[in-house]
């Protein structure tokens, strides 16, 4: 059994650190998920880089409507309040640091901040690329959500990355499903520990000098005027 | 009279050359222009360089124009999806070039083309892989690579309704790539569900001006738009 | 709830610092945000740098912020016309700053700030005197000249109608420098003619969506408009 | 008395050169009158660079619409067909080459096609730019409108403008009120020579070796496809 909150638990522990107010850009795959769990009645915008703001849940069975895709390609649909525009205005909002926060899936982090999440380098891969690098280096907080370990064990905690890098220190926070970690200067603070981990077992794991920021609150900055 | 409106998607493409290279708007299903790529396809044209986002899905549109032979190169963000098998086998086997752009890189390149702009500094892929070989310069304390514009001889996109002078609208997430390539191209065409009368487009709410388009062809109404029912649509992503 | 929605135009501009860099929107008379002008020449902010395509007209908006004495510095492409005495006096005075830009630079720049670009080649200007100490670099056998972002703290700018969360239409040519002013300012403050329900603006219309908008207020529908005639409005030019 | 044609049959004349389909920019000034020479029933479309395409004329008294102007403030209106948008956008149709031809004024204009038309340059003298230097270098066709002399009798075509710079070789064609100039590889051509002016009398008043193409037809480029 794994020690660690399963992916459902994690999304909706990302999404209470959303604030009302947020433009957010929700990654491919995992990210997702923490659609579902954004507290009902708070206004927080999602972006889909294919061209939207105010992007809505996947429609009711049989009212898909082909035009209105999210960047993972599946059907969503518009809420009040929505605008369209075309590729170029919409990675001008990422590029120019308009996002509040984009939360990507990851290979490995370093513990600068580097992130590496789109190819793995290995021989007969086809890289693929999209829009990571760009999110990556435009949101003004980009929070990765992952496990903490590999299927092999590995952790994707790192020193350096091995993988090809999507963003240099572009990652400000990391949600695994053993803890949260905040990059800082000198290196990660763990700053949450979920249920059935501790410090000592992270440090173990990870081959990292973990600060212990548990006791500290943690901040969103969002755009505040 | 200004009249952009062709015929028929043969019309429509006619004269592209082998060596071209070409534009073809759409993310995933949504806006990716079917009908003129089949139209290509049936034309002939060969040995092109092919600018989209994606690197075709299934056995159709994009996919199928790769399966054919015919694209020598291609330049998108995201080749690999999990309907992008055409491209990939014939990726493995060394039979298509690709040059690898980060969405907002290959989105912003494309704008330059259009907006005469020979080239600008952006931030994103420093560091990276898709650096390797390019200007970096540090701006504001900051590093940027230098990125040129991405221009192109044709522009195959989709629109939701046009106009005789080329005036065009969209919808939803459909737009994507559609209005900075059809600036980018020397020769833009572009099929739409509807011709209206010239006037009938609010000049507030067009999205591409005639200026920018050359060749227009209706392909008809879609049947899931006039019900307002997208029952078994989903097979169509 | 995301509500940006300011009770009056006092409340829209309270905070502009001394020695901001504000951007204020407008081509002449139309899109010219001349409530809230007025209502920054009461709040008092000085040292003010400006960005803006003239100098001001008459007596009135940006003229009579001049005329005041609180701006420093101007960058603008066209500050000189019939009716700008009050810049025209200050400037042959030594009071006030003048950075001359092109038009299609001036636009580029502001929209590269609001873009994170950081910078682009233009062939505009190339030889000219607005070449002066920039780079100059030949791109595909053509000279361009480096150019950088124009960001601002603060853009005041108009627009037709806005809903709560900040998203925009514009009208006629009075869209001209709101879109690209909104996304380059920290702080977007934007006068309309009314505010409306979240949801009443189709989204496909939207031209600035609320993401670029900070503070939106409501100074009235120009009778002009309901009437449909605009006998008199002449002078409002 | 002036040998020269008037403004208004010179604006008639530049009218009859634009085909049907171009996209066409008239700079602030006396290219605005050519606006009431274009052929009835032939679509031209005007671009005003204050962002709209499809620009009609000026409104009927009463009719003005303060939000509708041309690029020289004054109150126009709207055409079906007509498109607007910002001012980046504007802009970026001019500079990437989309517009067929722009006719502008001049102060002086070179044997080579370099254009002086926003600065004398002389002391006290309020500089003024707006849109000229990227109508300039942007569209397909540059065409100058203006007096072959000043009115102290000075020609305003020379080997080498004196005046500040709009543009570098960037004039393809210079309508006067005595004749009608083609910029070509090694100076101008003179293609039409308006009543009571002469090739030699051109050659004298503007001490230019001009070359006489006056039996050659005149083209003019626009999107053709």
């Amino acid at each position: 059994m794994s020690p660690g909150i399963d992916r459902r638990t994690l999304a909706a522990r990302i999404a209470r650190d959303i604030p009302e107010g947020s433009v957010v850009n929700l990654g491919i795959g995992a990210p997702t998920l923490i659609a579902d769990y954004l507290p009902e009645g708070l206004e927080i915008i999602l972006h889909t880089e294919n061209g939207m703001l105010g992007m809505g849940p996947a429609p009711q069975a049989g009212r898909v409507d082909p035009d209105l895709l999210n960047a993972g390609k599946q059907p969503v649909t518009e809420l009040p309040g929505a605008a369209y525009f075309h590729h170029a205005d919409s990675f001008a909002m990422m590029r120019g640091g308009h996002l509040d926060i984009c939360v990507l899936g990851a290979f490995q982090v370093s513990e600068t901040g580097d992130l590496a999440n789109w190819h793995t380098g290995g021989p007969g891969a086809i890289p693929a690329v999209g829009g990571a690098m760009d999110l990556a280096i435009g949101a003004k907080n980009v929070y990765v959500m992952t496990d903490l370990l590999t299927r092999d064990g590995v952790s994707k905690l790192v020193a350096e990355c091995t993988y090809p890098l999507t963003g240099v220190r572009c990652v400000s926070r990391i949600y695994t499903d053993r803890a949260v970690f905040d990059v800082v200067d000198g290196g990660l603070e763990v700053s949450e520990v979920f249920a059935g981990s501790s410090l000592e077992e992270l440090r173990d794991l990870t081959g990292l000098a973990l600060r212990d920021a548990t006791g500290t609150p943690s901040v969103t900055s969002g755009r505040t005027s | 009279m200004i009249d952009r409106v062709r015929a028929d998607t043969a019309e429509a493409v006619a004269g592209i050359e082998d060596g071209s290279t070409v534009m073809i708007g759409g993310f995933g299903r949504a806006g990716q222009p079917v009908e003129l790529i089949d139209a290509l396809l049936e034309q002939g044209a060969t040995d092109l360089t092919v600018v989209s986002n994606n690197a075709g899905n299934g056995d159709v549109g994009l996919a199928a124009l790769i399966g054919s032979g015919r694209v020598q190169r291609i330049v998108c963000s995201f080749p690999r999806q999990s309907d992008s098998y055409v491209f990939d086998a014939r990726y493995r086997a060394g039979g298509i070039e690709l040059e690898l752009v980060p969405q907002g890189n290959l989105a912003e390149r494309i704008r330059a083309a259009g907006a005469g702009i020979g080239g600008f500094y952006t931030p994103t892929g420093v560091g990276t892989l898709v650096a390797e070989g390019k200007e970096v310069r540090t701006i504001d304390g900051r590093d940027h690579l230098l990125e040129l514009p991405l221009r192109a001889d044709y522009a195959l996109i989709s629109a939701f309704k046009a106009d005789r002078w080329g005036n065009l609208v969209y919808r939803k997430t459909a737009r994507n790539f559609g209005p900075i390539m059809a600036a980018a191209a020397r020769t833009t065409i572009v099929q739409v569900d509807e011709v209206v009368e010239l006037g009938a487009l609010d000049p507030e709410t067009v999205v591409t001006p005639g200026i920018f388009v050359d060749r227009v062809v209706a392909v008809g109404e879609r049947a899931w738009l006039e019900a307002g029912e997208f029952v078994g649509a989903e097979s169509a992503l």
